[in-house]
């Protein structure tokens, strides 16, 4: 009787979780099974914490739920979205004018209007406002609206890549007014002007959007997109094989399996490097010859094509060989006999086990990489492998970001970063020395007065060729005293459906948020 | 004296008693039983191997011969291989056992110790031989009722279980009927003994074994059951009864066979082995003699290990008349195997 | 089911003369495959232990050198394991991995030993409502799912081997309490413990002289069946990514990072070490058995684990 | 019955009650932060003044016993708290995926105890001989094997080289609905190598007790009758034999979990083991606390159903006891 009433519970159990999960599973407005093509799921790997604006979410652009006043096309153009046309800039690049677009409608029917745009710069600016990245919009001094249709921007200096920071995207005020920016409810259930409207976040498990008919761009073909969020890349791409995903990020070796299966893999070329800090508080990584000879030490190449399966290319400095930004003649080249003549010569004496020695001092120091990150991991035993030619012990260790922190002021850490819309978006904030220590700014507590001053020349100067000068200051100090090792620009990889045709990608930074890859522009496919 | 092997007596079995007085087996004045011989044991040896590698003799050369409607009764002292004997017999011996000699049963001989296990289990065991066994309550499975218990070996042994059927099987053995449904543990002794009777005698076997049958139960009990098992065995069927209880014996047997430390020392007529002369071997007599309505004197001693048995007679150390002689194992001549009394009718 | 057919064997029958029979029995006789099984069990595990204790220090090889030149190598000549996915040498990192879970594994079995046999003495020794408490505590222990509860551990101490070998060793000493508890209780009902009792023998002196020597054996016995069990839950802990960093070898970590090459159709870096992890399983297991089966021989064919 | 029940139902209390403290002790010990541990990487960045106000939120500020009574009373009243991992009620974590588990763990075992007994008969009819050896052979290695490495394995020969059978998940992703042949398709592998992993205890302990049988009496007695092996076998010694099998299933639950956990990751099966080491990995004490609360549960429910089906199985044994 007893035994009876325990296996009923069960089954009840088990029929009330098949009930929740199918409810939570099937669309509405959708038959059986076909999902047909006008639905995607994809799986990526990182989940935004929240989705307002306001608190960072979507600041490069590309949000789906919402847009930019600006937003970048194929090549990371900017072109106008909620802006009618680029924008005017006047008073030596200090003054950006913006007129909006007319009879653009938030997906819940409200109009857009210039007070939506003072409304998100200014709420993003206040210090109540707990948004990491404000830092970016410090060039601000006021924004204005003129009418409902027009926004001022006045800045405190001529900030040269203004115009790229205002893809940033806009949040209605109706909505996000009225309750508390850091804690209300928008952070979970956002409205905005974009091409998909927010269906479901059932955070560690998928974003399911919806297509916003009303969208100004028209409506997206693709009515249903389902963003999967799977955290380990093995999980992520045997769902990918087992038809459960349409598309997803992968790491290359992963992504190498699925060749000729009816999928095609996109390589998405990236600002996106893998270097590793070698902090000044270090004796072994703050000495510039041990900086200098694990620079030449590294072979590069090799870990393109063993570690990157060739889905990448060499880093000679944050900058990519092929931007306009880099600057020739800073290419490191392997020599690790080289590197060994640098210890020798600045008195680094082999020891008995193999490790160089210098004043009681062994050139042996931590290289932690973030666990569970494979594509880290792979990058730090490599590097920990070539150093060890040359007589230097990096000590591969794995730590949660809770862990490293701390130690990031003396130990070395495989880290990641790079932008491509400006050299001033990731070059300032990664070489600053009064930036060091401030979050994930300057890991390595870089500390370099000729770098400094290019970086605020940089920043400040309006005219192209004094920044280009100024990036190939930065470059050049960067081989004298590399005081990060730049490894590897990686591509990001993807593995789409063949069903949704020839996809596109952009150029990709090293925070590839929710919309990158090929589903950049998922509104505009045509399936 | 003559020195015999397994194989060349065997032949010998369907003849029933006429045996040749120097083989001994028969015994004097051997069978009272109607019919011819149910069941003719020669030899029959089992050693079983133990962990260590040594071996113990259970059972060492024990011949003997069971006639239609008569009856059996092997006796002597707990752990003198009698039971063995009965295993042996249907090829229920655990695996570390060997066996030699030969047991041939009816009247196409077919030879128990040798035949196949599938032949045991489909020809002989419940349809050839009946087995009544020791302690019946353990005997059947616990989580299962009489009545499936025999509604079962009914359905194996006739191919049909109707519940007439099995009310008749229990019937036969006086099992109540509104016991049936309930599970051995539930059962006293002596509805448990009934039961195990019941399902011995399921399939009809012309050699009923019975293996001590009367373990705890009491006086009135033990008469009322092998009285029973006498009545079973009717004229056609030959019972061996194996039990420690002489009184027992001594109520239905025909013949008793006296077992000690595995070999038969005496076997001989009941009447003449409880009656005058009584028995002859100094063995059987101190049994006797032990019995409360007797003189109720115990015999001196303990019986011998069967795995470390004695090389001569085995019963020497317990033997007040042991002698020189007795370093020899004495065979089995005219019923009983003992230098004395052999001596002494020579 | 073939007899099997001694030859005639000669029996001492007085002087009758031999008699001769022929013994026939259904038996199998085993004790030469259980001999061979120690035999080889002991020989497995001193290949293990050696090439685990001296391998590391004497051979100077790299085990996390990485040749990104051969990357994923199938199992040759040159790597008999095969190569990972960044170059290394799989049969190294095997013997790494091994080094450190094996290293896991007997820290974890000593101390869950001794947590197991002081609690299980104690509550044998001392009796009363000290031992209906004490069973009762392992009761609850015995309630949680052994890895649940290394989970928990881990996950409120990681990072490292530490937490590891104490969520491991604090899940495991149940059911050791329980046989030292009952080896203490039977100890104490034998006479000459009584006679050392009675006959004004400290406790101490009781303890030390009868009680202890009795249970040692069998303490021994059950840190060396802990051994496998320690070092699956260490695997296991490691797989789920709870254990031990990924770069570092052990028989879970190397599993682990091998799933994706496994993904992309690579066997041998997911094989080898499970393979390695279950030969050294069977090895240990093996020879505790052994060991269990002398010590106390009437619970003859067990579980291994 | 009722009394048994009621009597296991008493021990339970105290049980969950030492457990829950237990975990509340070793969270109360550990070095982490569950204040930063909620905040996630952001937490990296906050300010002091807002670590406060989250630790005020959360109540870590008070002593342990407090915080295990509130968290113990909110808990009977059915308020577990909110993931930090997953920023859903602890509840509703649970109860969105403990279907999915006890799906697969039943299947396991049902697997598991249907083979097993198969094999360790088979085992038992003869010992020694070579379908014993093969069996126990089989069964050790199965024993010594990770059941996460036979997952892989099994994944690999049967989805990546076969392409038979769905390498994980519940579901194909491209329908919208749970249907139960995708499910039940889904399920082959992950229920599969958790029966495998079960399997080793099941033939073991089955052959062990049909062995055990098989040398006592009732089945010298059915032997004796005339019964077909057949017969002997399922109708007295398996009966017989399963008694004391019947008595350990219960225990089996924690095992059982502890091979859900490994192959529903193996699997990315959507059951609780993969929150759970989510949970573990975000050191999200309010669902890791749940989860064991939950598996003991089940643990003390398993030795319940045992103590049931031994005295559904065996009719000596009374229920007064």
């Amino acid at each position: 009787m007893r035994a009876r009433s325990i296996r009923v519970r069960g089954a009840l159990a088990t029929a009330a979780a098949l009930t929740a999960v199918s409810s939570a599973c099937s669309a509405p407005g959708e038959g059986g099974g076909e999902g047909a093509a006008t639905s995607a799921v994809v799986g990526i790997a990182y989940e935004p914490e929240t989705l307002s604006p306001l608190l960072g979410f979507g600041k490069d652009g590309n949000s789906k739920i919402f847009d930019g006043l600006l937003t970048h096309d194929a090549d990371l153009t900017l072109r106008p979205a909620l802006a009618a046309a680029l924008p005017k800039v006047t008073d030596g690049g200090r003054t950006y004018t913006y007129a909006l677009r007319e009879g653009v409608k938030f997906s819940d029917g409200k109009p857009f209007t210039s007070a939506d745009v003072v409304f998100t710069y200014e709420t993003i600016l206040d210090k109540g406002t707990s948004n990491p990245s404000k830092g970016e919009l410090d060039a601000i001094r006021s924004v204005e609206a003129e009418g409902d249709d027009t926004v001022v921007f006045r800045l405190k200096y001529p900030y040269a890549p203004f115009a790229e920071r205002t893809v940033l995207p806009i949040a209605p005020e109706h909505l996000a007014g009225g309750q508390d920016v850091n804690t209300g409810s928008f952070g979970t259930k956002p409205v905005g002007t974009g091409p998909y409207k927010l269906v479901k976040w059932s955070k560690g498990e998928q974003l399911v959007l919806e297509a916003n008919p009303g969208y100004w761009g028209g409506a997206p073909k693709i009515e249903r997109f389902t963003m999967a969020i799977i955290k380990d890349d093995d999980v992520r791409a045997t769902r990918l094989r087992s038809g459960d995903l349409d598309g997803a990020i992968l790491p290359p070796n992963l992504a190498k399996a699925f060749k000729g299966s009816g999928r095609r893999t996109y390589a998405a070329r990236s600002f996106d490097y893998r270097t590793v800090t070698l902090p000044t508080g270090n004796k072994v990584t703050g000495d510039t010859a041990v900086r200098r000879a694990l620079d030449i030490a590294v072979d590069r190449q090799a870990m393109v094509d063993g570690i990157l399966e060739g889905a990448g290319r060499v880093a000679h400095g944050p900058v990519p060989t092929d931007s306009e930004w880099f600057t020739e003649g800073t290419r490191r080249t392997y020599d690790p006999k080289k590197a060994r003549a640098i210890l020798d010569e600045a008195g680094w004496r082999p020891g008995k086990d193999g490790i160089r020695e210098k004043d009681g001092v062994r050139a042996s120091f931590p290289l932690w990489y973030l666990s569970g990150d494979k594509l880290r991991q792979d990058h730090a035993l490599a590097y920990a492998s070539d150093a060890r030619k040359i007589g230097v012990e990096a000590e591969v260790q794995a730590g949660t970001w809770e862990v490293i922190e701390p130690r990031m002021p003396e130990d070395a850490v495989l880290a990641g970063g790079g932008s491509p819309s400006d050299p001033d978006f990731d070059q300032y904030p990664l070489l600053r020395s009064d930036l060091a220590g401030d979050g994930f700014n300057n890991m390595g507590w870089y500390d370099n007065a000729r770098v400094d001053r290019a970086l605020e020349t940089g920043r400040e100067s309006g005219d192209r060729a004094e920044r280009k000068a100024a990036y190939d200051t930065v470059q050049r100090e960067l081989v004298k005293n590399p005081g990060y090792t730049f490894l590897t620009h990686i591509d990001h990889l993807y593995v789409v459906d063949d069903r949704f045709g020839d996809l596109s990608t952009q150029v990709e930074p090293h925070d590839h948020g929710l919309a990158a890859g090929p589903w950049w522009n998922v509104e505009d496919w045509q399936p | 004296m003559t020195p015999r092997t397994g194989s060349d007596s065997g032949s010998s079995g369907n003849s029933g008693s006429g045996n040749s007085g120097n083989s001994g087996t028969g015994g004097t004045g051997g069978n009272s039983g109607t019919g011819g011989t149910v069941l003719s044991v020669r030899d029959l040896s089992v050693r079983f191997r133990m962990r260590d590698g040594s071996y113990v003799r259970a059972v060492t050369g024990v011949s003997f011969d069971l006639a239609a409607g008569e009856c059996l009764a092997l006796v002597g002292e707990s752990g003198c291989g009698k039971s063995v004997l009965a295993s042996a017999l249907l090829g229920l011996l655990p695996g570390n056992a060997s066996i030699a000699g030969s047991a041939l049963l009816g009247d196409d001989g077919l030879d128990l110790l040798r035949a196949e296990e599938r032949v045991l289990a489909r020809e002989v065991r419940g349809r050839r031989a009946g087995l009544v066994p020791q302690s019946p309550a353990a005997h059947l499975t616990p989580v299962r009722t009489i009545r499936s218990h025999l509604r079962e070996t009914v359905r194996e042994l006739t191919g049909d279980a109707g519940s007439g059927r099995v009310r008749a099987a229990a019937g036969r053995a006086a099992f109540p009927e509104d016991h049936l449904d309930r599970h051995p543990h539930e059962l006293s002794g002596g509805l448990a003994q009934r039961a195990a009777t019941a399902l011995a005698l399921v399939g009809d076997a012309p050699l009923l074994l019975a293996d001590e049958p009367t373990t705890g139960l009491d006086r009135d009990l033990v008469e009322r059951t092998v009285d029973e098992l006498r009545r079973h065995t009717g004229d056609h069927r030959a019972l061996l009864l194996i039990t420690h209880d002489l009184a027992a014996a001594g109520r239905i047997a025909d013949r008793v066979a006296v077992m000690y430390a595995g070999r038969l020392v005496e076997i001989t007529d009941a009447s003449g082995f409880f009656g005058a002369p009584g028995p002859r071997h100094p063995y059987a007599r101190g049994l006797l003699n032990a019995l409360p309505e007797r003189d109720f004197t115990p015999i001196p001693g303990m019986p011998p290990e069967l795995g470390a048995l004695p090389p001569g007679c085995a019963f020497a150390a317990r033997c007040a008349r042991a002698s020189a002689a007795c370093t020899v194992v004495p065979d089995l001549v005219s019923g009983v195997a003992c230098h004395h009394v052999a001596v002494a009718h020579a | 089911m073939a007899d099997t057919v001694h030859p005639a064997e000669k029996t001492e029958n007085g002087p009758n003369g031999p008699n001769t029979a022929v013994w026939r029995s259904r038996a199998v006789v085993r004790r030469s495959t259980r001999a061979w099984r120690v035999r080889g069990s002991a020989a497995v595990v001193a290949v293990l232990m050696l090439s685990v204790l001296l391998v590391p220090p004497f051979a100077q090889l790299d085990q996390q050198a990485v040749d990104l030149a051969a990357k994923l190598r199938p199992p040759s000549w040159t790597h008999p394991f095969g190569t990972d996915d960044v170059g290394r040498d799989l049969l190294l990192r095997c013997v790494y991995g091994l080094r450190v879970s094996l290293l896991v594994g007997v820290v974890a079995a000593v101390v869950s030993t001794v947590i197991g046999t002081a609690v299980g003495a104690l509550a044998g020794a001392l009796g009363g409502w000290t031992d209906r408490l004490v069973m009762r505590l392992v009761d609850v222990f015995a309630s949680v799912p052994h890895l649940l509860l290394g989970i928990f551990i881990v996950a409120m101490f990681r990072p490292g081997v530490w937490p590891v070998v104490v969520s491991v060793a604090l899940t495991h000493w149940l059911s050791t309490a329980r046989i030292v508890r009952a080896e203490v209780l039977s100890l104490r009902s034998r006479p000459y413990v009584d006679a050392a009792i009675s006959g004004g023998a400290s406790r101490r002196r009781v303890a030390v002289r009868h009680l202890l020597p009795g249970v040692l054996p069998q303490a021994g016995l059950a840190a060396v069946l802990m051994v496998p069990h320690a070092i699956w839950h260490e695997s296991a802990l490691s797989f789920l990514g709870l254990g031990l960093p990924t770069h570092q070898a052990s028989l879970g970590t190397l599993v682990q990072s091998a799933r994706g090459s496994l993904l992309a159709g690579d066997w041998w870096p997911t094989l080898f070490p499970g393979l390695c992890a279950v030969t050294a399983t069977l090895a240990v297991a093996g020879l505790a058995g052994a060991w269990r089966e002398r010590l106390n021989p009437r619970r003859r064919s067990e579980l291994m684990l | 019955m009722a009394r048994l029940a009621g009597r296991r139902a008493l021990f339970a209390v105290p049980v969950l009650g030492a457990v829950t403290f237990g975990v509340f002790a070793i969270a109360a010990a550990s070095p982490f932060d569950p204040v930063k541990a909620y905040a996630g990487t952001a937490g990296l960045s906050a300010s002091q003044e807002t670590l406060d106000q989250l630790r005020a939120n959360l109540g870590t500020d008070r002593p342990l016993v407090t915080r295990w009574w509130d968290w113990l009373t909110s808990a009977v009243r059915g308020d577990l708290g909110v993931s930090s991992a997953l920023r859903q009620p602890v509840a509703d974590v649970i109860g969105e995926r403990v279907g999915w588990s006890v799906l697969l763990a039943s299947a396991a075992f049902l697997v598991a105890v249907l083979l097993g007994g198969l094999l360790g008969v088979l085992a038992a009819r003869r010992p020694g001989g070579w379908t014993d050896r093969a069996v126990t052979s089989l069964a050790y290695t199965l024993e010594a094997a990770p059941p996460f490495w036979l997952g892989l394995l099994v994944m690999w020969l049967f989805a990546l080289r076969l392409g038979v059978l769905p390498a994980g998940g519940l579901t194909d992703t491209g329908s919208t609905v749970v249907t139960a042949g995708e499910v039940a398709r889904h399920l082959v592998l992950p229920a599969g190598v958790l029966a495998l992993s079960q399997l080793p205890w099941f033939v073991l302990y089955v052959r062990q007790g049909v062995g055990d049988a098989l040398q006592e009496d009732p089945v010298r007695g059915a032997r004796a009758r005339g019964l077909a092996e057949r017969t002997v076998l399922t109708g007295h010694a398996l009966r017989s034999g399963m008694l004391p099998v019947l008595t350990l299933i219960g225990s089996r639950v924690p095992e059982l979990i502890t091979g859900a956990l490994l192959v529903e990751t193996v699997f990315s099966w959507p059951g609780i083991a993969a929150a759970t080491v989510e949970s573990a990995t975000a050191a999200d004490f309010p669902l890791l606390a749940a989860l064991t609360v939950l598996a003991t549960f089940a643990v003390l429910l398993g030795n319940l159903l045992a103590d049931l089906l031994y005295g559904l199985a065996d009719p000596r044994v009374g229920f007064d006891g």
